[in-house]
Parts: structure tokens; C-alpha cells; sequence
């Protein structure tokens, strides 16, 4: 029962409509906007913060939200369902040659040191490639070696036999295994026994770990 | 006040139109665009064109150019020269002897050509008229960056590890098949010395006596001086600058410049 | 009942879950994503098409729509409130009339080569036309024409598509008035050699569309 005098010339948008002008101006704004700014852009008679406020009720709940930013208003992902904003994808690479090498000299000589392991691969080993066996947590720190200098050795990990289906270091097929196998196809060199001394070796090796 | 005006405004309007054709040229794009534009002044379908009146419509349209000296480009001419041939094929009775497409066949190309133009302006009007995004819709103004992580997963089997130590361990018996270059003479640098040396060679010379200080103790370096020697000697007897020859099998081999 | 053997190990998402994830994921993004993506992105077990479908019916009548673009989905506002945006226009260059027409020729006639587009026009195609229209990510390059000379083709985009509304190809105004009429057939000239299979071409490549 309004004075008919107090009604505008035009009637404002049913707040339906009102609603939906905000949604669209709130989608498609390149940054969050105020209400004095929604009502000046919307129709005369508008009442933008009602509107805004029907908005956000209708929003509660769902996948985006309507969110105060300082004083202005914006629409935003779920907080729980920031998850799906992030595509993980996952590379599977091969090891490389250094990092391959170096895991089977440690594997088969543990305890080892840096040295021993240039040694026996016969050039520097970067520290990178130490990292990497480190992080991939197939290698870790094992005890100090008591020599001149105590060097730190390396040894294989339990994520390493898991990985690569050993229940035990010492499961490692020797030299004559792998030859027995087809790996090895060469002879051996004369006036050496490489297979035996490297079982030797390696027995020696574990018994610190046993 | 409406019925007043409108019987005036087609003559106004053609008037107009006339004259934007001949001070406008530059405005079309073209004689087919032309083309079409005089067409409509027919008020009909495209479709029932007369074809021949269009070809009559645009050879005028050339001369009132000519006569204003408005210079034409060369495609108005040679559409010009074509619709004339095409008007006195569609005229004259078919030529039995002639061969090649009849007046009919070319004139419903040229309709079919204006039909199809004016379509496609139409089409694109359509499509310009479509609510569009930036002025119609809009899309998301503050899109949320899709984080891309990559992450990179390292595998290497038992197989790999096994043949890797074994690589290391028997690296010796290992290695491949390769040529100890330090202990070879290539037949290039056996050529390159016998072309400096070949001009001091004005007689027969024992070629075992050109060998290089160094390479004469060691038998290994020897057989392979030697034979770099001997290869590189073939090659300058082919080319023409030496002569060779050997007094039997397992004697001396002898070179000398080739003169002349 | 079902067997509880075929259940999978965990349950997928409840129907709502899906289409709060589907909302979240249209709502960031400003460009299209198809059903593929949205599946790659949401949990295992999700359907996608499914969610989006609800999704689509929920945002009917509201501010913002969810519409088909080409084989992706946008979230885009209702083109009725168009005037409340006026704000965020930026004024794209005034395109020439040869650049409008050499767009909808390529529309209409896709795959469609350079000389088929100067043989409608009548006149030749400048370099800057289809550059413009190349830049505007309307058109770009389809496949080789298998002709002699093994011209290249222009094919409209899927930003094409997003831009002028259309959900794809095939519902470009007048398109099958235009095919019925055999507008859209590329009829060599009376004593010329038929030129190529273009409305071959054309017909797989709408058809694809499907």
C-alpha cells in the first residue's frame, strides 16, 4: 500500500534481475568491485547491496563463492576445492649412466666412500648426481669410515631393495652370475679373476652391515 | 506527408547512386563488387538478372569513365573486353564450328558468381550482428591461474643396475672396437708431406726413404708410414704428378716427379 | 544390489561434489575447457559429462550461462546484460570490410584456400587481411589441400566460435539455405578445369564436427 507518489517513473529490476546483474558484473570483472561501484553501474533504483547479499546466499555451498576483498567484492573458487587449480603431471625419466653407476657401486661395495666410488668408475662424481640418489632416498649416509680424514660412506636403503625387489643387498647377483646370465660376455682379462674379487670385496663390505 | 515524398525518392536515390558510381571508383572492390551494385538497380532477383543488361549497364559505366577521364584500373578493362564477348555471344546465333562454353553457360557463371558474393555479404552481416563476446557476453575478467606442477620420477630396474656394475667392473675387457689413432699415419697427411716433397724428386727415389724422422724405429709406426706412403703414392700417379715403379716382386718401390 | 566386488576402492564424489568441481573449474578459467580436461582434472571415478550437464541446467535464466563451445565448455554472462558491462570493453580495431567478408567466407567454406577466397570476393586478398583476422585467433591454417601446388587452408577457431556465440560450425546463420541453394559450392567457370574437391573437403570437415 505504497503512496503512489513515492513510486519512480520506472519501476526498478525485480530483485531477480538485480541478482543476476550483479553475478554477471562480478564474473566478468577484471578485479574485485565495491558496491557504490555495482549500484552505479546498475539501473536506477537498483539496491546493489541487497542484491549482492541474495548472491551471496546463493552462492553458500557451491563450487565458487561470492568473497569480500578490503571493500570490494569478487567471485572466487572454494577454498576446498583449490586442488583441482593445480595439474600435476608426472615425467618418468631413466636414470642417467652416472647416477646408475654410482647407485650399483655403492649397492655392491657398501659401506662405500666418495673415493672408492671414483675409483672404480674412473672419473670425478659430481655432487649432483650423489644428491639425486640421496633425495630419491635410495642411497643415505652410513657410518664414518675410520681412516685419515673419516670420510663419510654411502649405503643402499630400504626404499632402494623395495624398489628394485631385493630383500637384502647381499641378493645381488655377483660377476659370475651375471656372466651366467648372458650380462657379461666377455672373457675375462688375462692374469684376473674379476668375479672373485669382487664377491670378495663385497663379502667383506656387508659383514660391517650384518 | 509520407506519400508526398516517396514518389520522388527512387529518382533521387538513382540519381545519387549513378553518380557515386562514377566518381567513386576507387570505392569498390572491384569489378565484381561493380558488377553487383549495378545489379541492384535492376530490382529483381538475383536470380532473374539479365545478364545481358548488366553487360550493358557496366560497358556504359567504362565509358562515361573514359569520357570523365577517370583512369580504370586494368581489371575493369579486361572484365570490360569479356563482357562485350560474352554480349555477342549471348546475341549472335550459336557458331557451330566454335567450340567453348555458350553465352548461356557464362552469363549463369557470372550470376552465380554475384549470387554467391552478395550471400556471403550477407552471411557476414549476420555474423557481425551476433552478440558478441567483449561487447554482448563476456568472459571470465579475473581467471585463476591453473597451476602446472611437474614432477619428475626417476626409474631405473634391478637389469640396469646389474649391467651398469658389470660395465664398471669389466670396463677393460668392455672396450669397443677403436682405432688407436696416435700410432697411425693417415694416407691425407702421408699426401699432404709427398706434395711438398714430390718437387725435389727429379729421379728415381727409393719411397722407402721418404718416411718421417720418428716413424722408422717403432715396426708399428713403420707398417703404418709405410702403407700411408704407398696409398698416397697411387693417388699422385693418378693425378699425374709422379711415376712409379717397382724391378720385382718384394724390390724397392720407386718414385720420381713426373715432368712436363 | 550391486556386487560389492565391482565397487572401486573408493568411492567417487557424490553428484553435487562433481558439479561444485566442474563450477570451480569453468569459473576460473577465461577460455573454454573441454569435457577431456575436465575430466583429467577432476578425481577418479568423476563423470564429468554428467555434472556439466546439471551444471548447465542450474545456470539457466541466472547472470552467468554455461555454453558450448565447439567440443569445450565456457562459463559466459547472459548476452542481456551486455549494457552493464560496457566498462570492461575495450574496443577491439574496426575490422575492414574485407576482413569481415574473408571471415565469413572462410566460415562458410572451410577448408577454404586464398584463391577461393579472391575468386568470391573477385578481387585479391591483401596480406594484412588474413594477418589481421590470424591474429585475431578467428582463423588459422588447416590442412594442405591436396591439389597441385598443395595450397594451405584457412579454417575458423575455436576462439572463433566463443567470439561470435556459436557452439559450433554448423550453426552459422543461413548455412543450410546457403548449401541448399549451392551457394557454398566452388563451380569452376564454364571451359575451365574443375579446380579442386572443395566441397568435398568441406562436407568431412562439418561433418567432423558432429
Amino acid at each position: 500500500m505504497a503512496d503512489p507518489l513515492d513510486r519512480p517513473l520506472f519501476d526498478a529490476p525485480d530483485p531477480y534481475q538485480q541478482e543476476r546483474m550483479v553475478e554477471a558484473i562480478l564474473f566478468a570483472s577484471a578485479a574485485p568491485v565495491t558496491v557504490a561501484d555495482l549500484q552505479a553501474r546498475m539501473p536506477h533504483g537498483c539496491d546493489a547491496a541487497e542484491a549482492l547479499d541474495s548472491l551471496r546466499r546463493r552462492y553458500e555451498g557451491r563450487g565458487v563463492r561470492v568473497v569480500r576483498v578490503g571493500d570490494a567484492w569478487a567471485i572466487r573458487t572454494a577454498a576446498d576445492l583449490g586442488f583441482l587449480m593445480s595439474r600435476e603431471t608426472v615425467e618418468t625419466r631413466k636414470l642417467s649412466r652416472a647416477a646408475i653407476e654410482t647407485l650399483a657401486i655403492v649397492a655392491y661395495h657398501q659401506p662405500c666412500t666418495r673415493a672408492e666410488i671414483e675409483e672404480i668408475r674412473g672419473v670425478a662424481v659430481s655432487r649432483g648426481t650423489l644428491d639425486q640418489l640421496l633425495e630419491l632416498e635410495w642411497i643415505r649416509f652410513g657410518r664414518r669410515r675410520e681412516t685419515p680424514g673419516r670420510p663419510v660412506t654411502f649405503v643402499v636403503t630400504q626404499e632402494f631393495l623395495d624398489h628394485f625387489g631385493l630383500e637384502n643387498a647381499r641378493d645381488l647377483p655377483g660377476l659370475k652370475d651375471l656372466r651366467a646370465a648372458g650380462l657379461l660376455e666377455n672373457r675375462p682379462a688375462p692374469g684376473r679373476e674379476p668375479e672373485e674379487a669382487a664377491a670378495e670385496d663385497q663379502g667383506e663390505m656387508f659383514e660391517d652391515e650384518a | 506527408m509520407a506519400d508526398a515524398v516517396s514518389p520522388a525518392e527512387p529518382d533521387v536515390a538513382e540519381r545519387m547512386a549513378a553518380e557515386a558510381l562514377i566518381v567513386d571508383v576507387d570505392g569498390f572492390e572491384g569489378p565484381l563488387d561493380l558488377l553487383l551494385t549495378l545489379s541492384r538497380t535492376q530490382k529483381v532477383d538475383l536470380r532473374q538478372i539479365s545478364v545481358l543488361a548488366l553487360a550493358r549497364q557496366y560497358l556504359d559505366f567504362v565509358d562515361r569513365a573514359k569520357v570523365l577521364r577517370i583512369e580504370l584500373a586494368a581489371d575493369y578493362l579486361v572484365m570490360a573486353a569479356w563482357l562485350a564477348f560474352l554480349k555477342s555471344r549471348l546475341l549472335l546465333p550459336p557458331d557451330p564450328e566454335e567450340d567453348g562454353p555458350s553465352g548461356e553457360e557464362m552469363a549463369a557463371h557470372l550470376a552465380f558468381q554475384l549470387e554467391r558474393l552478395e550471400a556471403m555479404r550477407n552471411a557476414a552481416a549476420q555474423l557481425m550482428a551476433r552478440d558478441r563476446k567483449g561487447r554482448d557476453f563476456f568472459a571470465r575478467g579475473l581467471p585463476e591461474q591453473v597451476e602446472r606442477r611437474r614432477r619428475v620420477r626417476h626409474t631405473a630396474g634391478l637389469m640396469d643396475l646389474m649391467q651398469a656394475y658389470a660395465r664398471i667392473r669389466t670396463r677393460d675387457e668392455f672396450r669397443p672396437y677403436a682405432m688407436d689413432r696416435d700410432r697411425v699415419m693417415t694416407m691425407e697427411e702421408a699426401l699432404e708431406r709427398m706434395r711438398e716433397l714430390i718437387g725435389y724428386a727429379g729421379s728415381w727415389t727409393d719411397l722407402s726413404t721418404w718416411m718421417p724422422d720418428g716413424w722408422t724405429g717403432d715396426p708399428v709406426l713403420r707398417r703404418s708410414a709405410t702403407a700411408s706412403h704407398f696409398a698416397a703414392s697411387l693417388e699422385l700417379v693418378k693425378a699425374g704428378w709422379i711415376e712409379i715403379r717397382q724391378g720385382e716382386s718384394f724390390a724397392p718401390i720407386e718414385v720420381r716427379r713426373r715432368n712436363g
